[in-house]
């Protein structure tokens, strides 16, 4: 947990982009692309949890998997310790990957069916390890010990764990070099309610023993607010709100962040039956063919002229507050549907004037 | 009376390529081609010959002849009709000649000319046939199935270059014979129909003939004799079990006929060391031991010949110690003792020469040469059961035996570039069977002069395949081709055979008929190796089986 | 769709350029004459002479862009010229085969019919068969039917068309005496007395062949069918009622269908080469047997020619069946 | 309504199989009394106990290992030499001297099917190993790395679209010395026609380890792997290779059954081994012409052909089975 | 909800099995409920309880083999539908009752036409023709809120966001009036904001057309929103049964309270820590001698290994299996 002194920044994200080209035509040229993820900064401090949200398809993986260089980004920075790894060779890649690691969303999809339990939590100190056979497999037990697996199971396969150990499994196998930084890409989405509770309490118990750093990915949001530190949204490829967590929960800025917050439907009946829930309509369009304008103006609730013309900034609107919208910039919804004004920006008359003009001249 | 018996289904299980004997000089498309086309004469099933568009054999008696034997003159029969009713004419047999001696042309028949200076047309009817030397057996130009006379008119604009590409002519000649073409389809079936202007006035019997190809012997047999579909099947090498068992159903009967093929064993007199580079299988490097004549003798007395033909041949096959076993009068008795095996005989031949198992491995040796041998041969099934039986023969009198087969397209191809021809005879003992066209074996004992011998400079041309030299044989050669009269022909041929007998270079084995069926239903068969099996078609019959 | 069949046409002439280089080299270099078939009496000038007139005395990249101006240009023409009757192609030297000495295409031309009617028969015989054995034993998985089914189809895999086509004569021509064992390929169908003649010569090579055929498609069948069978969708439909039938023959069968109809539009080329062994114990005489004999006579133009129309048909039908699956399974999007 | 025995028993993603867990209470406490070293399992023997369970694929196995066991160890114990003629003996049927009758030569049918099986099963072994092997490196390679997809695949055309019997021809001219020298004459042929059929019969094996390599490369453990820097040698051998291993044990039982056919049909075609040198397919091919008369001498190597090609497509069967750890895992 | 109705559902006793090579597996055992008109009942549950195959065992949909319904009555107005015969299943089936599955993505058949799958049952059930059937098919795609409905009719399923085809197959559940309509996980594939378009679509439709859903899931969020009553599953049993504020406000079964637990809260204070639910689901293989769930129970006592509890009611319209008693924090007497 970060306490009074400022933490220094383990992952800087500068504008990445990941774009999957399309190729067709006669010839099989690039006719267009994917924007998976378009341009996002964030950064995260070392030891902190940044949670990332949002819908199925908008580039959340994406994201997390270019921050680990899995992909080879289309554009932007990603720092970590204030290098960047994009320079980084192959072969030095490899060397520095223990310093990051990735838990996956499926426990069944990313163990390999055919691998024993203590060959796939040992496979990455075969990889970056000289230790004798012996050593290894010690590590691999104090591994299993540390995320809550009995010694026993190290000869068993994947198939026979229940969804919870195997995400066990995907977690000592994250942590068995020591990492720093550790994406977690929805490690709980593909589990059962009674057993979410289990990995994530086993993360957070790692986090405070190891020091780890969290990326978590996810759409329950509940879980979220309940591990993240600072939690960023997601809307199709772009970051379009940032914010601490109790902030953003309490108060979102974003209509996109609102929908989402209150269309969690909340196990409580008398709760339930008092929140007014906003529905969007309509789809999420393709990341292939974004909206013109703000990448949400197809659903939004709110949406103005502007939206469907200009791209709202990305920006600071109040301190450790990022959000992309043209309400924080100061437009008030011309077709207003009564929904409660987001209060947290401070709309200047004149600034809005402006700021349309440049919108009609882009 | 003509026409009066319907089909004749007649299957052939290899296939003719086309109806232009001298375009393909294969059995099926000659004998495919006899049904439309003929010759002056032909011969009969004693390999006698016949007058057929010829009004009689000329000779030198009849003043046919010419005196210096330099050239030939035929007449034509009176008013003979080429099936599209216009009538056939000596300018045709002079046609005939120019057409298959064009430089360009390719013809496979060509050697049927050697030696033609010119042919001329005397007159409509009368054909005079010129040689540049003297021609002690004058019959090869238009004589057989192989060398028959073509209609000028169809083939005037296919001469040389051109005569692959008149695919009209090619598959539908016109003829004089009893059928003519209704339909062709190459390598498939050829249907016919009576001709008629065919010159006797009450044949063929059957109106049309159905000449089916393709497929194997077996299959053909089983068509005549165990369903009855087809009337006659050619060429049947088939277990001689087999067949009897076939002809047991009663519904047809093989028949075989008897020429001048041997299957026989050729014995390398060089060397085929692959190590001697250029030099292989050459004079140069004579043969490390077949060249000592005890051990080719000692090989040919262990063979158990009868039951060879027993074996593999049946009907279609005799014994014989001759490469020339026929006519008759060629044929040498000299050599009859081999008929029978003599196993102990042949061991005792080897050990009188010196071959003896030193060290008891069972194969024989001298001076540390080993006996042992590589006995190629084409890929054929009744060759392959010889060459076991062979084997295990050699083996038993210790002469090592290594076999091989090679696929008979390039076995007998020829292909200079290819190492596996009969020709190079990279092999010590090769085996397969040769025979000559017609009655006059001038042609053929000449195979065996030293000239003869394939070689590089030769491009592996040649015909003397086991490299046998000798100048005594040579002479012998040269004064045949100066000698008329059968008899002193005879002996002279018969001194040949002898000579390449007892040199043991040639091994002969099984003198092959022909075996056919036809089926019971089918009358006037008259088996013929001499000429086209066919030959009589004209004289075929159905009779009530 | 258009603009992947476009493109795969496209990429398809380099390719099929280069597989006929391959074949022109690999025949090249292959033993064997064309004279081998010309009896051991003809004195070798002669055949040297039958050599040259066929024109094996030019260089070897000569005679294959010759080869190559021939049947491309050409043959397509001679082809307009048997449509249209005009005369584009008139003098022209089309391809010729060595050993007849006639235009390779038209033998092509005449073998085509038997070839259709018996492989072509057999074929869609054996799909028809096949199918509804791979249905069913696939919706019977394990019981005595589907069993029965693997066991005889592994039978029918592993007997060679030499043996059964023998037996099949043996039994119907020699024993029983039902059908020809020969087939003949003059045989007009003209009226229905021809046509059951027809039939009668087809029926014993058509069973032969589609015993094979019919058992590697029922299995493949099967296989697909036992993918669909498990998937949700059909839950999905008995849920809404639908009776077996329905199910299985619409629901289930139709996608089954999606990779069955590849394979059986990628085994269309094996109709027109496949059947070698067949046509030659029925002597049936079509494009099989006619490659066959090519080979043994060393007839390079036409085994070049064939083995070339075989390469195309395989280039073509995998199109097909790429496109077949396109058609079909309407997720799948070329572009 | 049947249900296929390959779904899944539960949705994917559900708590593993209650069987395979130690029932109830805190996982932790295992039942296990022994040490927590347990020897480590080898995977085959997962394979070998759900391959047990499967009744065709234990049949065809024994079968095909009787088989093998026969034309293996067979000859030493039925001595008769296969080439040897005995000439009087020939034609005869079953008898004990000649247990399955004679051929035409008097060779001894029962020697002739122990020499011929060895060769044909040899045949179809090899020949579906170098297939598979050509076609599992070939389907990995353009699966994997996707820059040599397209020409991989072109490759695979052009190999589809080559003629198996001129390619066979030029094989003979340019390699039979060569390698008869090396390998002897039969040795030569066998590794001639091994090599070509197995070089025209990868191409499916190819196309499907290909389209598996495709779909494996965006399944997660394979972004695992590469998370873990695992360079792409071993990514290959430790996370795709085992994963494809089903479809390509199908492919090689096939494999097998489709070489022996071949090679009978290249016997036919006048191809073969040299015709003495007895093999199934040449055997079968042989006493075709003679069915009427002895027709044991077909049912031999026709029952051969047929038993093998049967228990190898059970074990097949199997073996796609016991290989599939969602099956196994029942 | 109106109480003394009949119910047009009536579950008593269900037991269901499935035989497999190492044995039998209990996945549903002495299951009762109820349904009443125009009712919502939640079932909840972790994976692997039994929710699915009951509802699936009510109008044979299981496979058979393996499934086996053992035993019980499955009362439809006056039928017992584990008794009729075949035709009769499926003159219910899609008509009288339908059925919407978890996964949107593979429950539509790729090959046919959204239109066509939407036809089927319409013409089977109603007898329309074509054309009547294609407007009906329209209009039930407006129903569930597609837009521009009469052109989706030609489009495929892959055509269709996970969302809409959530919506097709809803309509399809829909097509020909059903009394009841069962939901297994309709909504557990897709997000939040399209989850809450459905959830939204649901209670506009009940209100509209006034059938009995079940609704099955395992997110008690989704249950709370929208069910009326609600049964607990564990174990292949129902442990718990009550209208959803009673059963939200006062769980009696020591599974539900844990589950609620589990759940971390969108608002109100954090916890430091997530309750667990220590332990393993249990094994299916043996008709239930004992409470399935007390070997992770942290209230359970000797009798709980013993013996199987039964379902006893614990307030008004409230009944739970268990032995233990949260009131007096002791054991519950019989
Ligand atoms: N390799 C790829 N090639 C092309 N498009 C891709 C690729 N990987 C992802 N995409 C596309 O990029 C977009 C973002 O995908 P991503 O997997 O990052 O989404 P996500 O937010 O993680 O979704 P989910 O919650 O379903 O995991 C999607 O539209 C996806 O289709
Ligand atoms: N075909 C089958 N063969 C054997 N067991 C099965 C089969 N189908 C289901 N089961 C078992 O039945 C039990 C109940 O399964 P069911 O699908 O009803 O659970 P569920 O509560 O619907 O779970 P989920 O929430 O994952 O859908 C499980 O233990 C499962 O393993
Ligand atoms: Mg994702
Ligand atoms: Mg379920």
């Amino acid at each position: 947990m970060p306490d009074g002194t400022p933490p220094r920044k383990l992952v800087e994200v500068q504008d990445l982009k990941m774009h999957f080209p399309i190729y067709g035509g006669v010839l099989r040229r690039r006719v267009g692309e994917v924007k998976a993820v378009d341009g996002v900064s964030f950064d995260i401090h070392e030891g902190e949890t940044l949670g990332l949200v949002g819908e199925s398809g908008c580039g959340k993986s994406t994201c997390g998997r270019a921050v680990l260089r899995l992909y080879e980004v289309t554009d932007g920075a990603v720092r970590i310790e204030g290098e960047n790894i994009a320079d980084w060779s192959p072969e030095h890649l490899r060397k520095v990957r223990p310093k990051m690691q990735m838990v996956f969303q499926d426990p069944q999809a990313s163990l390999n069916p055919r691998m024993t339990v203590a060959s796939i939590i040992g496979e990455p100190l075969d990889e970056h390890t000289k230790q004798s056979k012996k050593a290894k497999l010690d590590r691999v037990y104090h591994l299993m010990d540390a995320v809550g697996l009995n010694r026993d199971f190290a000869n068993r396969y994947p198939h026979e764990f229940s969804g919870g150990q195997r995400q066990r499994i995907g977690i000592a196998r994250a942590l068995a070099l020591n990492p720093r930084f550790i994406v977690c890409d929805e490690p709980i989405a593909a589990l059962d309610v009674s057993i979410q509770a289990q990995v994530v309490n086993l993360l957070e118990d790692l986090q405070e023993e190891f020091g780890l750093t969290y990326l978590f990915i996810s759409h329950d949001l509940s879980m979220v607010r309940h591990i993240a530190d600072r939690v960023a949204v997601m809307y199709l490829g772009k970051i379009v709100e940032l914010a601490p967590r109790d902030a953003l929960y309490d108060a979102p800025l974003h209509p996109y962040t609102q929908a989402l917050l209150s269309a969690v439907p909340e196990p409580d009946p008398s709760l339930e039956a008092r929140t007014e829930r906003i529905i969007l309509k309509g789809d999420v369009p393709s990341p292939a063919k974004p909206p013109k304008g703000c990448n949400f103006c197809t659903r939004c609730p709110q949406v103005m002229d502007i939206c469907r013309q200009t791209e709202p900034v990305y920006r600071e609107v109040s301190p450790g507050r990022f959000t992309a919208c043209h309400l924080q910039d100061g437009h008030t919804p011309q077709t207003q549907q009564q929904q409660q004004a987001p209060d947290a920006g401070q709309p200047a008359p004149a600034r809005r004037h402006e700021q349309n003009q440049q919108g009609e001249d882009k | 009376e003509r026409g009066s018996d319907g089909q004749l289904n007649i299957i052939y299980w290899q296939a003719p390529s086309t109806l232009n004997p001298f375009l393909s000089g294969g059995t099926k498309e000659v004998e495919s081609a006899s049904m439309i086309i003929e010759p002056l004469v032909r011969f009969d099933s004693e390999g006698n010959m016949v007058p057929w568009l010829a009004a009689e054999i000329p000779t030198l008696e009849n003043g046919g002849v010419a005196e210096d034997l330099k050239s030939i003159t035929w007449t034509l029969k009176e008013g003979v009709l080429w099936s599209d009713g216009t009538p056939l004419t000596a300018a045709d047999a002079v046609f005939t000649w120019e057409y298959c001696t064009h430089p360009e042309g390719g013809c496979a028949q060509s050697s049927y000319f050697d030696g033609v200076s010119s042919v001329e047309a005397v007159d409509d009817l009368t054909i005079k046939v010129s040689f540049t030397e003297a021609k002690p057996f004058p019959y090869t130009a238009f004589v057989g199935s192989e060398s028959p006379i073509i209609q000028a008119a169809q083939f005037a604009d296919c001469l040389g270059a051109k005569a692959p590409e008149c695919t009209e002519a090619n598959f539908n000649p016109i003829g004089t014979g009893p059928f003519m073409v209704t339909e062709f389809k190459p390598n498939d079936v050829i249907t016919l129909e009576m001709n008629p202007n065919f010159r006797e006035a009450d044949k063929p019997a059957f109106s049309t003939v159905v000449f089916k190809g393709g497929g194997d012997a077996a299959a053909a047999a089983r068509s005549v004799m165990e369903t009855g579909e087809y009337d006659y099947a050619w060429n049947l090498q088939l277990d001689p079990m087999l067949l009897d068992e076939m002809q047991s159903k009663g519904l047809g009967t093989v028949v075989s006929a008897f020429a001048t093929s041997v299957e026989r064993i050729h014995v390398n007199q060089t060397n085929p060391d692959p190590s001697l580079g250029e030099g292989r299988a050459t004079l140069e490097n004579p043969h490390p031991f077949l060249t000592d004549p005890a051990i080719g003798k000692a090989m040919s007395m262990a063979i158990d010949r009868e039951l060879l033909v027993e074996i593999g041949y049946g009907a279609g096959g005799q014994p014989t110690c001759n490469v020339l076993p026929a006519p008759a009068v060629y044929a040498s008795t000299a050599n009859d003792d081999c008929l029978v095996q003599d196993i102990e005989g042949a061991k005792a031949v080897l050990e009188e020469a010196g071959w003896t198992d030193t060290d008891g491995d069972g194969i024989r040796d001298k001076d540390g040469i080993k006996l042992s041998v590589l006995y190629q041969t084409s890929t054929n099934a009744v060759r392959q059961d010889t060459q076991a039986l062979v084997k295990q023969w050699w083996e038993e009198i210790g002469i090592e035996t290594e076999l091989r087969n090679i696929d008979a397209s390039v076995f007998f191809g020829g292909d200079p570039g290819s190492p596996d021809t009969f020709q190079k005879f990279f092999a010590d003992i090769e085996m397969y069977t040769n025979n000559f066209a017609g009655v006059d074996p001038e042609a053929y004992m000449a195979n065996w002069r030293c000239s003869e011998i394939p070689s590089p400079a030769t491009q592996w041309q040649g015909s003397n395949m086991q490299r046998f030299c000798s100048e005594e044989y040579d002479a012998l050669v040269d004064q045949l081709s100066q000698t008329a009269g059968i008899e002193a022909r005879a002996e002279i041929v018969k001194q040949m055979n002898d000579m390449l007998m007892q040199s043991y270079t040639i091994i002969p084995l099984i003198w092959r008929g022909n075996p056919s069926a036809h089926a019971n239903t089918l009358g006037g068969v008259m088996m013929n190796d001499w000429d086209s099996e066919i030959w009589n078609i004209k004289d075929w019959h159905r009779i009530d089986g | 769709m258009l603009t992947f069949t476009i493109r795969r046409l496209l990429l398809a002439i380099p390719t099929l350029l280069l597989i006929s280089l391959v074949i022109f080299l690999l025949l090249e270099l292959a033993p064997g004459d064309p004279m081998a078939q010309v009896p051991l009496t003809v004195p070798p000038e002669v055949k040297e002479k039958m050599r040259q007139a066929l024109g094996l005395g030019e260089p070897v990249h000569i005679r294959y862009l010759k080869w190559i101006w021939q049947f491309f240009v050409i043959e397509p023409m001679n082809l307009i010229d048997a449509m249209f009757g005009t005369m584009l192609a008139e003098g022209q030297l089309r391809v010729i085969s060595w050993q007849t000495r006639s235009p390779v295409m038209d033998i092509v031309a005449q073998r085509l019919p038997q070839t259709l009617w018996v492989v072509g028969v057999a074929y869609v015989v054996a799909v028809l068969i096949a199918i509804p054995i791979g249905v069913y034993s696939a919706y019977r998985q394990y019981s005595w039917f589907d069993q029965a089914g693997t066991f005889v189809t592994m039978v029918g895999f592993s007997v060679p068309p030499f043996f059964s086509g023998v037996l099949v004569i043996v039994i119907f021509s020699v024993n029983l005496g039902w059908f020809p064992s020969i087939y003949d390929t003059t045989h007009r169908v003209t009226d229905w007395d021809s046509f059951v003649v027809q039939l009668q010569q087809m029926i014993m090579p058509v069973m032969v062949l589609a015993l094979q055929i019919t058992s590697q498609i029922s299995r493949f069948m099967r296989a697909s069918m036992l993918d669909n069978l498990g998937q949700d969708y059909v839950r999905t439909a008995r849920a809404k009622g639908m009776t077996e039938n329905v199910v299985v023959l619409m629901h289930v069968l139709r996608n089954s269908m999606i990779p069955v109809v590849t394979v059986i539009a990628l085994g269309i080329p094996s109709i027109f080469g496949g059947a070698i062994i067949t046509e030659q114990v029925f002597k049936v005489n079509g494009i099989g047997q006619l490659l066959i004999t090519a080979i043994q006579a060393n007839d390079m133009p036409m085994v070049q020619t064939l083995t070339f129309i075989f390469a195309v048909l395989i280039v073509l039908f995998n199109l097909i069946a790429d496109v077949l699956y396109g058609i079909l399974d309407p997720r799948i999007r070329y572009d | 309504m049947t249900e296929t025995d390959r779904t899944p028993a539960a949705p994917a993603g559900t708590p593993a199989e209650p069987a395979a867990n130690p029932a109830g209470a805190g996982a932790a406490a295992a039942p296990d009394p022994a040490t927590t070293y347990r020897a480590p399992r080898n995977q085959w023997l997962d394979v070998w106990d759900q391959f047990k369970s499967h009744r065709g694929a234990l049949i065809g196995a024994a079968v095909f290992i009787l088989i093998l066991l026969a034309v293996t160890v067979g000859p030493y114990i039925w001595t008769i030499d296969p080439t040897y003629i005995d000439i009087r003996a020939k034609n005869q049927g079953p008898t004990l001297a000649h247990p399955l009758g004679t051929d035409q030569l008097g060779r001894d049918t029962l020697a002739r099917m122990l020499a011929g099986g060895r060769v044909s099963i040899a045949v179809g072994l090899t020949a579906m190993a170098l297939s598979i092997v050509i076609g599992t490196v070939i389907g990995v390679i353009a699966g994997y790395f996707k820059r040599l997809d397209g020409p991989l695949m072109r490759f695979t055309d052009l190999f589809l679209a080559l003629p198996l019997l001129p390619l066979l021809l030029v094989a003979v001219l340019l390699f039979r010395d060569m390698l008869s020298k090396a390998f002897g004459p039969e040795g030569g042929v066998f590794i001639l026609i091994v090599s070509l059929i197995g070089i025209t019969s990868w191409m499916q094996t190819a196309r499907i380890v290909r389209g598996d390599v495709l779909a494996l490369k965006e399944r997660e453990f394979v972004l695992a792997g590469r998370s873990i820097g695992t360079p792409s040698r071993r990514m290959i051998t430790r996370h795709i290779l085992p994963n494809v291993l089903s479809p390509i044990m199908v492919s090689a039982t096939l494999g097998i059954a489709t070489a022996i056919i071949t090679e009978s049909a290249l016997s036919f075609l006048g191809f073969g081994f040299p015709p003495d040198f007895p093999t199934w397919g040449r055997l079968l091919f042989d006493s075709v012409d003679r069915m009427q008369l002895y027709p044991e001498r077909v049912i031999w190597p026709g029952l051969a052909i047929s038993l093998t090609v049967l228990s190898v497509n059970y074990i097949g069967d199997g073996l796609r089975d016991a290989l599939d750890p969602r099956i196994r895992g029942r | 909800m109106p109480d003394g109705q009949l119910p047009v559902l009536d579950v008593r006793d269900l037991k269901t099995v499935f035989r497999t090579r190492r044995g039998e597996v209990h996945a549903v055992n002495s299951v009762s409920f109820d349904l009443k008109p125009g009712e919502l009942l939640g079932v909840v549950g972790e994976s692997g309880s039994g929710k699915s195959v009951t509802m699936m065992s009510l109008i044979g949909l299981l496979p058979s083999p393996p499934a086996e319904v053992r035993d019980g009555q499955v009362l439809f107005g006056d039928k017992d539908l584990l008794k009729a015969d075949d035709d009769t299943l499926r003159s219910i089936r899609g008509a009288r009752i339908g059925f919407v599955f978890q996964d949107p993505m593979t429950s539509l058949n790729p090959v046919f036409t959204v239109g066509y799958q939407l036809m089927e049952p319409l013409r089977k059930h109603m007898g329309l023709g074509k054309k009547a059937a294609r407007a009906r098919a329209q209009e039930l795609l407006e129903l569930v809120g597609i837009p521009d409905a009469g052109r989706r009719l030609k489009d495929y399923p892959h055509q269709f966001s996970g969302g809409m085809r959530q919506r097709v197959m809803i309509a399809i559940a829909l097509a020909c009036d059903p009394e009841v309509l069962i939901a297994d996980e309709p909504t557990t594939a897709l997000d939040v904001t399209i989850q809450a378009q459905i959830l939204e679509l649901v209670k506009e439709l009940r209100q509209k057309l006034g059938m009995a859903i079940v609704w099955i899931t395992h997110d008690l969020g989704v249950i709370a929103g929208i069910a009326d009553r609600v049964m607990v599953m564990y174990g292949g049993q129902i442990v718990e049964h009550a209208p959803v504020k009673e059963l939200f406000g006062n769980p009696q079964h020591p599974y539900t309270r844990a589950l609620l637990g589990t759940v971390p809260a969108m608002h109100g204070t954090r916890e430091a820590r997530l309750r667990v639910i220590e332990g393993q689901p249990p094994v299916l293989d043996a008709p239930p001698a004992a409470c399935p769930f007390r070997a992770r129970c942290t209230h359970s006592f000797d009798r709980c290994e013993r013996e199987n509890p039964q379902r006893v009611p614990v307030g008004p319209l409230h009944d739970a299996a268990c032995f233990w008693n949260p009131e007096t924090g002791g054991p519950r007497d019989a």
